[in-house]
């Protein structure tokens, strides 16, 4: 991805003397993962239909990113929301969250019949999470650049409480741009909040067009490093390769710097014009090209794939 | 299927992205034009937003003026603070975002850097109220009327329609103060024709009723309107007032409604706390009148998540749901 | 003099630095005071501030519990919603710091993080008013009031000193909502004896008089006070109420006092726009009260520089001054 | 300073390929910025014993960098603070601008018998500088966090307007934590303000303690070269070399880099119990001790500099 390549190239943290490499993961747990990720595309279709507008693309970069956390990284139980031990989840990018509510019913979170009624009066899932509403939604969100801090303070409380879990932040490239996501940044190095891993989806676009022509943010893993965490950068469709990343962080228990993983993805990623189209990032699929969008993530054999490396 | 028409993309008319926001608030175009207009009258005007070009229309602005354009990126209060460096170097700038960030997340850098030091920014809150519907809490302002009203050296105006913002838009181009337009989505109807008369201060009286006057604002001055021919036609009394100034606030026409009604209902898509019914139980406490002050608006509660018609008929602030309110109030 | 004794600092008693700031400032104490004792109580609370420590007198809570203490750096935005994000973990956090910077500065951050989301963060926003004079307008809130007011399921309190205070935060510990605390720069005379009574939401009624009421909140109470003693002295029938809660507020004991009395005056550290000014407007023009209000606190401007009492004196926010302002309306 | 030990040292952005030298400062020209210096140190004692309390360590710390921008670096005209061409100066730290009016004064921007009321009922001279009030404050402050953003403001105003001036933004080292400047800087960055100078006065206290202690912000030099600019260090009480360091800025005009100078300075600099004692960021001495402090600031022989680069 061009946006990135400005950044040098970054040195493994965990690399050499440490023995954090877990075992490789099996072609079936590969499998699920991206059956999970297809899922996840699929049921943003659906309810966006619903809603007749929506953020299709914005959660199609994210898709593996939900479907590694929730099926492979977070401590979670199903059916209790609210147990005290879980992993948390923000999302900073909130308006992906049509993403995200299909994995919570899934997790017996809440019935998945609510999931039909999705932006409709009275129903608790809107365009951005509400933790008020939605049981398994850790924090509410919308107001872009909020989430970390929020996350920060679980953390903090969770010390307080004498209880370690790891709080997984979810972060838009755009998000960069909001001065308080570096209050954040900069409170948990200096708290050593070690078990907050900040993830930033690469895709390369923001709403009024390319990240880097609309404020660029470059280099990203400088500015992290900067602030004091250690950063990580991986295929963020890569489900083998971000399930290996998140259970090595898991392993490293005496790690005390927060980390950064900055995910490269593709805005829109599996709809072939979405990812070339700038303007996906709020719209709506007409029936007959949502079946042709459906098509493509169930993935009809048309040599996408490269043309869409050529994408951009 | 084949790989091609996947790579073509979407053809159905029924398929639209974010790009074509624009067409479909037509509202919006009112903003980018006037703007324009002061910029091709010779006016040292600016334009910037922070990532919404789209969503309130500026990108019409910035296709036709680039050079008195700036992109901020998510970055709101780094927009306003820039905005008020930019208004000391001799430069008019307009800055929008929606209202829920730029009246709550820009407050105190509105209140410091444009205010309180008295630069002629304009402040475009757009998207006001529950307009974002299902977007939900964070996108909504039902707040920045009363934040906006407390803040001294602000001129608050809340447009009923885009050529009501024409003309104030117009109209700011000699105003000393700063300015916070608070705006809808722009798909809105219209309730007046191209450029009104338009005064900072002077509210419009479309009626006068005995019964009852409705002061509005913003958007809900065309379903006030809707209410009010209805009730009329039924034989009630009632007035209407356009209150597009929430500050300063047209305290005569305020005052006069209340001699002449005996009930005052405000109408806004806002908390009924603070705002525009704030505003007008200050003049009415003060002058001791003998009418009854009712609001109407947001109860001082977080919207539910819907499309925004949705919303704007569960809480009755729609054309149906203004008339029931005041049938009831009558009855 | 030689190098030792400049370099040993000063020795006399009328010098002094920021960490001496405590000292100066009785009713600080009470703060950290009443919080410390939420924790040997055994309630799950913390503390929390942005770069002030001595300025509110945290330093001392986090002396006596250093584990329960965190210093978040001049990030007022960060802390809030930090404080959002503990309170989601089972600990109830207090996180002060400047009324201007927590009530204007994090307001967006207030209604996300801690009102809609409805977490049970206590936000003590102090020096409020123009308490920090001759700093200036970015250090003087005359705003907060009407901002945290207009923010659904936030409780907004104002005591009127150090031990209504401590009484309002021991109540805290149930109170289901998340609360905005506003106090003074701790410097106030006390109104009341040693954790006086105190509900959320029931105002206390000092005096009940026909001529005129004064509702006060805050820093205001203790010259109000003052004020109507003298008046009562000289005959006239005044009557006095604390406010301490703006929202919810206690809309029986404002009627009550209209009811008995020909005028209101609302006496606030605070723009006369939308603040407790506001709430009693629309509680009296609701009901349609025969009383008149008038408003008394900053008039919808910026504040002069000068040392507070200066500014209290000049503004007629001393005994002295609202004794002459009754005089002059009863006049 | 050990607090900012921990950056590496910062390779000359404008070393080898351009010739950007000026004249080395005459020893007059030194002695007399020195004196300037002095005369902020001295007026803000004065000055502060009116108000009865104040910021004179925050203010001595920049006494050396208020003295070579106004009476060196900054293009100004005598007696007309609104001349559009003029040097832009604003104060992110705008508690010191008790150190400023005596300047501001100077240059004939308001009578000098203003000063003597000071904070005084009526008085345009707050502890926070107020441009609606004084003439010659470029622009207001009081609130951390907000100059920077503001002078890029006047730098695409600026630019409008056909005007091409350098704006001169002071920051406090705490001043660091608050989330705008970080908007502001990639802002600047992507707007290629090279005309926009900030200037970090790294005196290492803010008001709670140490900044290390309250909020950790190294490595600052990294922070600003992963935001986009192009950073130089410096002594902060160092006429000479700052007078320097700001001409040769000066000369560069193709820059498209927007500048951060990092000044090391000593908090209280000139009275050495206020140099070692965090607890100087707000206070008041009563007249004795005054006296003393003056005493110290004109020069008493007394073998100071060598214990007060002991005293940290
Ligand atoms: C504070 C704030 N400002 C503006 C918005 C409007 N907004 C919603 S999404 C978006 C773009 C986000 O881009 P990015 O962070 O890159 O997320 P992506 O969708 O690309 O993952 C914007 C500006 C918002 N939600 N919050
Ligand atoms: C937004 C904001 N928060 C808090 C304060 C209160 N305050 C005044 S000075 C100060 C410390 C500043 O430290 P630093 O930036 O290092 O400046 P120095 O005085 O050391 O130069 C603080 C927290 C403020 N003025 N503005
Ligand atoms: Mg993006
Ligand atoms: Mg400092």
């Amino acid at each position: 991805m061009p946006t990135t390549a400005t950044a040098a190239p970054a040195p493994d943290p965990m690399g050499a003397d440490r023995t954090l490499m877990p075992a490789p993961l099996t072609p079936e747990a590969i499998a699920h993962l991206e059956e999970r990720a297809r899922h996840v595309r699929l049921e943003t279709i659906r309810l966006i239909a619903i809603a007749k507008v929506g953020h299709y693309s914005s959660t199609f970069s994210c898709a593996e990113l939900f479907a590694t956390l929730y099926y492979d990284a977070m401590r979670l139980r199903h059916g209790e929301p609210r147990w005290p031990d879980r992993d948390r989840f923000l999302m900073g990018k909130g308006h992906a969250a049509v993403g995200l509510y299909p994995l919570l019913a899934d997790w017996g979170f809440f019935p998945k019949e609510l999931l039909d009624g999705y932006t409709r009066l009275g129903n608790p899932l809107g365009d951005h999470p509400d933790m008020t509403k939605v049981p398994g939604v850790d924090f509410s969100s919308g107001s872009i650049g909020h989430a970390l801090s929020a996350g920060l303070g679980m953390v903090m409380g969770g010390r307080m409480m004498g209880r370690r879990f790891d709080v997984y932040v979810m972060l838009g490239d755009g998000e960069m741009q909001e001065g308080q996501v570096w209050e954040a940044a900069m409170a948990a190095a200096h708290q050593k909040a070690g078990n907050l891993i900040a993830i930033v989806d690469r895709n390369g676009y923001q709403l009024d067009g390319q990240v880097d022509e609309v404020m660029g943010i470059e280099p990203l893993a400088d500015k992290w490093r900067a602030f004091g965490w250690e950063v990580h950068e991986v295929d963020g469709h890569d489900v083998a390769a971000l399930a290996t990343l998140f259970r090595r962080l898991k392993q490293d228990k005496a790690r005390d710097k927060p980390v950064c993983v900055i995910a490269r993805t593709l805005k829109g990623k599996g709809v072939g014009y979405m990812e070339r189209e700038a303007g996906w990032h709020l719209g709506y699929l007409a029936p007959e090209d949502e079946a042709a969008a459906i098509a493509e993530i169930m993935g009809q054999p048309t040599g996408l794939a490269i043309l869409q490396g050529d994408a951009r | 299927m084949t790989a091609a028409n996947i790579l073509a993309g979407p053809a159905n008319p029924g398929s639209w992205q974010y790009r074509q926001l624009n067409a479909r608030a037509p509202g919006l175009s009112y903003l980018s034009d006037a703007l324009s207009a002061l910029v091709e009258d010779g006016h040292l005007v600016m334009a910037g937003t922070a990532d919404l070009q789209y969503s309130n229309g500026l990108a019409r602005f910035a296709a036709r003026h680039p050079d008195r354009f700036i992109q901020f990126g998510i970055s709101e209060q780094n927009m306003v603070s820039a905005a008020a460096g930019i208004a000391t170097t001799g430069v008019m700038p307009f800055v929008a975002t929606f209202a829920s960030f730029l009246g709550l997340l820009c407050c105190e850098q509105i209140r410091m850097d444009v205010a309180y030091s008295a630069l002629p920014v304009r402040l475009i809150g757009h998207h006001a109220g529950i307009a974002l519907g299902f977007y939900g809490t964070s996108h909504h302002a039902t707040e920045d009327l009363a934040i906006m009203r407390s803040i001294a050296g602000l001129t608050v105006v809340n447009p009923a329609d885009g050529p009501q913002l024409a003309a104030a838009i117009k109209a700011s181009a000699d105003h000393p103060e700063p300015i916070y337009f608070r705006i809808g989505r722009g798909q809105e109807p219209n309730v007046y024709e191209d450029l009104p008369d338009f005064r900072f201060g002077k509210a419009i009286e479309h009626e006068t009723g005995t019964d009852l006057t409705i002061i509005a604002c913003g958007t809900m001055v065309h379903p006030s309107r809707e209410a009010v021919r209805a009730l009329r036609a039924s034989g009630l009394s009632i007035g209407l007032t356009d209150m597009h100034t929430i500050k300063p606030l047209d305290r005569d026409a305020v005052l006069a409604a209340a001699e002449r009604s005996r009930i005052i209902l405000t109408v806004e898509e806002h908390n009924i706390l603070g705002g525009l019914g704030g505003a007008v139980a200050e003049a009415m406490a003060e002058a001791g009148t003998k009418a009854v002050l009712i609001r109407h608006g947001i109860r001082d509660e977080y919207s539910l998540v819907a499309p925004p018609t949705h919303l704007y008929r569960h809480y009755k602030l729609d054309a149906a749901g203004i008339e029931t309110v005041v049938r009831d109030i009558l009855a």
